[in-house]
């Protein structure tokens, strides 16, 4: 286990290239939902790029994840190929999850991805299991939970919390906290909106960090880790972020003002690091484009890929329903 | 107003917009009237039904309320007990799994348990149904469920004027009233009568008469049914179309009514087929009507899977027009 | 061990007892499976099913769990999904609605919406209905309920030897299987034959051969059930007694095959009627067996009341022998 | 509203009553139940008498109390005639409920007592309401809602410290902290055993209080009440205390040592106070014997009141189950 995170080249390189990933992705998304491609509910991930990707750094392959609606972010981070991604936003049977679940229902069994949860708070009590599961299989992976302000508010985070505590499960609870859900101001949900002080009615530790740096997420997400691992408890990392576009495709943003996201886009976690590097001379300008070259490249192949996908038959409508086996 | 005949001409709107003027005409009309739920103020409703109605009427009014549907239809329940007349808003039926230990436990037992010393005069809305992609979690046809629930009345407005009108009424009841409103109605259109004097909340309604078989079925199902009975019009079928409306207490005289005429019947019914609400009125009338049946009792629901997201699959879940007509023409032509 | 002839002798036990020992078979069996749920370990289990398991068996293996329904649930899924074989006890059903969500919205789905990636192996045991006079909240039958939900599997064991050998097949299956006790069947005595080779969790099972009309039933009912058909015998009336035992899927097959003999049919069930399991029933018959029937189909339900305490109105609010053999006595002689 | 105790002759003396009341009647209850005169799950509320007299002594006619389903002694505490009481455990129509309640669902609409809740958590929610309720119409009433140790591990408690902390609702969140639910102790429930503290993750005011001595339970309760009204806000009262007898009628208690059970009898809140009254001379020995005597007679009269009583007709089984009208 590395608390450490080294700001070499390559390393960069890689926080920029994922993040820009998710970011040209979901605008793609954002075009094709337009153009009616994708369709359903869908929630971009524009302006919390840094979350998923600082704290999906620092997992390692056994790891599990759980994620909500709101997962193109986590599911393009921890390695869920974007064809198969796109694909499923289609609905396309070459989908990850053969068109079955769509924008809000990402799994993928390779990197232990369980889900993209529609249901607010659904995902902190599956986490809690899947963390059991692994401590009493002797396997030594963390589940890292993702899940925004808005499901601090359910009862499912006060049992989860308190389940994971009590019985020393090695969860990173993650909170997206991105001051709404939906249209709920976090100081209009919650009584006491310092989210990461809430752990201490679970005695479990917690942190808040700025989720619009990249960085700070990685280096909080590390050390909350090492903390998982030395002590055998859940942590609770509070990313602070905000989301630039609207809640899902349907949202006339009434609840909020166009100066508080100017202000907000300021922070922008993917044109912060950029100046950064570019700045500090760390990436040069040039390799900036040729980054964008490929991701561009990567997200017309996965269009591509989708637009040729094929759609899953109407006679394997009721196929899983009851499965015959559990795949292994 | 028509100048003319000094009767005001019937409006167009949406069942969305019927919704909203039934919540603002109750909220004015009575003090103690108020809607909370999930981003009702704000952000105005997830299907825009509230919009505009915080500016309003105020933020005590139409309350936004935490994530928290245990909780906050719990308080509904305690605030109707203390006097108020609460409209609670659950965003769609989907979550209302969340706060049914309170609908079954609380609202539907205090009354009879407490033996009478009190009273749940609540309303809780909810939208349900599935149709607009959005996949497993987001696409439960769950009404039925809810009226296997003594204590509980469960309404289904599927036009336009029910949208409207049956809130009052439901509001005016003393015990917890249930009403669904399904997704793919709220863009609906109709001519909207200014005064209205038919609704209630304890009939059915035939919404088509005909001879040679019965369709019932109730919420967004009712308009797919009424294309199926134009379509066996042209073939020379009259099917007579049933709109339930109220789901408990079911108004089984208007049903018997019509088998008796048709003695054919398909129910229709957007829930799972196993254990949906067509199944108990397939039950009521193999037992009351039986004698008068001419053929077997067919229904056509759901499949038995998840809703999936990708549109093939959930036009092939969910029952359509084609499958009814088929379904009425076999019992017709068969039987 | 009988010394003679080599083979051992049945044992008699209790309901409670069965379901004890399948329990601490399957975990002795099978490393992956443990068992957690409210007050099970220290306490022995609030029917006392566990009692002295948590000291042979571990409390990693008997696991006591905080009050908090959705959030041990939706562990015992997590936990099914990263390879162990949950076994999760909720006390009762009538708690279960705090972890319904968890049950419908993601144990039912996740296996069909990840497009088969994952499979939820994970069983959910339950004590279901009334009869000890705990009043409304204590008392519901709603297995009923589950029973709708694509996804899950439903059993409803009412025999020792169901309690004993159901459980293994439920944790084989790669599916969440459900299975309800009856708390009135806890402390039924019954010889169990030391091995086993009929029981399965997926058909029905006729427990008395009758020509004259089929009662269908299964769980708590079934003993009022089996006394009805008696006291019908000795009225000359022949009863086939249908046990379901698999709530979901339905073994129609039993069930036609036996309708088609007995041409009448009478559905029991603890639920309240409208919605109940029955409905189903009733509709597949009415629509699979229609030209078989020679009667109405009838139903013995609960009273559409939330259970009340006192002993005289709990027992005329659930169905009782009598009702069932005036209702199949009617319906043979009026039929 | 007064938030101050005066402890004179007439105070004590109905403090005492109160508790020994409550002690008497429910050892009558075991008798009976023993008999099988009471049938149904009962749970008694030996040791915790301290907790509701305190309380509901600090109470005012118009506010409101909800409780679960140990609560005699709040029924009793509120002024619910003993009579109506025990034809309810009875099932006698002349109980409180008509005898369709039962020892769990104990309501009176007069002194404004709704229930008597057998769902662990699930009176929480119903007290968030009656005080936005009575807010709502203009009424300065609070309402008191108890709760055990067991209903904290409820995500219904969550939401209900937040939504009432959010909505500043009046209400007394009051835990009878008993150290158990059912057969699980709470350090084996809640990764934070310490109650009070976690009112902070709401920004609710709390204390944990002595709940064996009455007197520190009603100054606690008192100043807890003055707060709600002063500031317009919940507060949340934890009260340790211990129950001397079984979970419920059904419990072999494997689960605790007797020489645990000892030591907290020995903390016995009707002896403490009797003790320190009789030997602070507040009140004489003779009076508790009148006290007893007058108990005795009342319990007495209760269980003839209860033999003697009807019934409901098996007609009216249905009645009540949907409501004609409001009952005012
Ligand atoms: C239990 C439940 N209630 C309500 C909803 C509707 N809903 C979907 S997303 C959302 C907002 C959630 O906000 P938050 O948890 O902060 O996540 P964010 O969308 O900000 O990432 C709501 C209310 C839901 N899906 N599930
Ligand atoms: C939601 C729910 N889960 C479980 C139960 C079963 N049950 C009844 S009382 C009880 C213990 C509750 O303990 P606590 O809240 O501390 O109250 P106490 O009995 O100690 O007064 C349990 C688990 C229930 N009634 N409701
Ligand atoms: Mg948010
Ligand atoms: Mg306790």
């Amino acid at each position: 286990m590395n608390d450490k995170v080294h700001l070499d080249h390559e390393h960069v390189r890689d926080l920029l290239t994922a993040m820009l990933r998710i970011r040209r992705f979901e605008e793609k998304c954002f075009e094709l939902y337009q153009s009616e491609k994708i369709r359903g509910f869908m929630h971009l991930y524009d302006g919390e790029e840094a979350v998923s990707v600082g704290v999906i750094e620092a997992l390692e392959p056994k790891d599990a994840i759980v994620a909500t609606y709101r997962e193109h972010g986590q599911a393009l981070a921890r390695g869920i190929e974007m064809n198969a991604l796109m694909a499923e936003l289609y609905g396309k049977q070459e989908g990850c999850c053969r068109g079955r679940g769509g924008s809000m229902h990402v799994f993928d069994r390779a990197t232990r991805f369980y889900g993209g949860n529609a249901i607010v708070g659904g995902g902190l009590p599956l986490a809690v299991g899947t963390a059991l599961g692994d401590k009493m299989l002797g396997r030594s992976a963390i589940t890292a939970c993702f899940f925004g302000d808005g499901a601090v508010d359910e009862g499912s985070f006060h049992e989860s919390m308190n389940l994971a505590s009590l019985w020393k499960l090695p969860v990173l609870f993650v909170c997206e906290n991105n001051l709404y859900s939906m249209g709920m101001a976090l100081e209009r949900a919650e009584a006491e909106t310092h989210i990461a002080r809430k752990a201490a009615g679970y005695s479990v530790a917690s942190a808040a960090v700025d989720g619009m740096d990249v960085v700070a997420v990685e280096v909080a997400a590390r050390r909350a880790i090492a903390q998982i691992h030395a002590t055998s408890t859940p942590y609770l990392l509070e990313c602070q972020t905000y989301r630039f576009r609207a809640h899902s495709m349907f949202d006339a943003q009434l609840y909020r003002t166009k100066p508080e996201i100017e202000t907000w886009r300021k922070k922008d976690p993917v044109r912060q690091l950029q100046a950064w590097l570019e700045q500090s001379g760390m990436l040069h300008a040039d390799e900036i484009t040729g980054i964008e070259a490929d991701i561009a490249a990567e997200v017309g192949a996965a269009v591509a890929f989708a637009e040729a996908g094929t759609w899953e038959p109407v006679e394997e409508l009721e196929r899983f329903t009851i499965m015959d086996r559990v795949p292994q | 107003m028509s100048a003319a005949t000094g009767t005001p001409a019937p409006r167009r709107m949406t069942y969305r917009e019927a919704c909203k003027q039934a919540i603002r005409a109750a909220i004015l009309a009575d003090p103690r009237v108020f809607l909370m739920g999930e981003d009702v103020a704000r952000y105005g409703g997830c299907y825009a039904v509230t919009k505009g109605l915080a500016a309003e009427l105020g933020e005590a009014r139409i309350r936004d309320t935490p994530l928290s549907e245990n909780g906050y239809v719990g308080a509904g329940i305690g605030a109707a007990i203390a006097g108020m007349r609460p409209i609670v808003e659950i965003m769609t039926v989907n979550f209302s799994l969340l706060a049914l230990d309170q609908i079954v436990n609380s609202a539907a037992t205090i009354p009879h348990m407490s033996g009478g010393q009190f009273a749940v005069p609540l309303v809780i809305r909810m939208a349900t149904g599935a149709g607009l992609q959005l996949a497993a979690q987001h696409s439960h046809s769950l009404e039925g469920w809810y009226a296997h629930v003594p204590g509980l009345k469960i309404l289904a407005p599927a036009t336009v004027e029910d949208a409207r009108h049956m809130l009052q009424p439901a509001l005016d009841d003393p015990n917890p009233v249930l009403i669904f409103e399904h997704v793919m109605l709220y863009n609906r259109e109709d001519e909207l009568e200014p005064s209205i004097t038919g609704v209630d909340i304890v009939s059915a309604k035939i919404r088509r008469p005909g001879r040679d078989i019965t369709l019932v079925t109730h919420g967004g199902m009712l308009f797919k049914t009424l294309e199926a009975a134009a379509v066996l019009h042209e073939e020379g079928i009259e099917a007579e179309v049933i709109d339930l409306r109220v789901l408990r207490p079911l108004d089984m005289a208007t049903i018997l009514g019509s088998v008796a005429r048709t003695r054919r019947v398909v129910i229709v019914d957007e829930g799972w087929k196993s254990g949906s609400l067509s199944a108990e009125v397939a039950a009521r009338i193999a037992d009351e009507a039986f004698y008068e049946l001419d053929a077997p009792i067919r229904r056509v629901c759901s499949r038995e899977v998840p809703i999936p997201y990708s549109a093939h699959l959930e036009k092939a879940a969910l029952p359509q027009t084609p499958a009814i007509v088929a379904m009425a023409r076999g019992l017709v032509k068969g039987g």
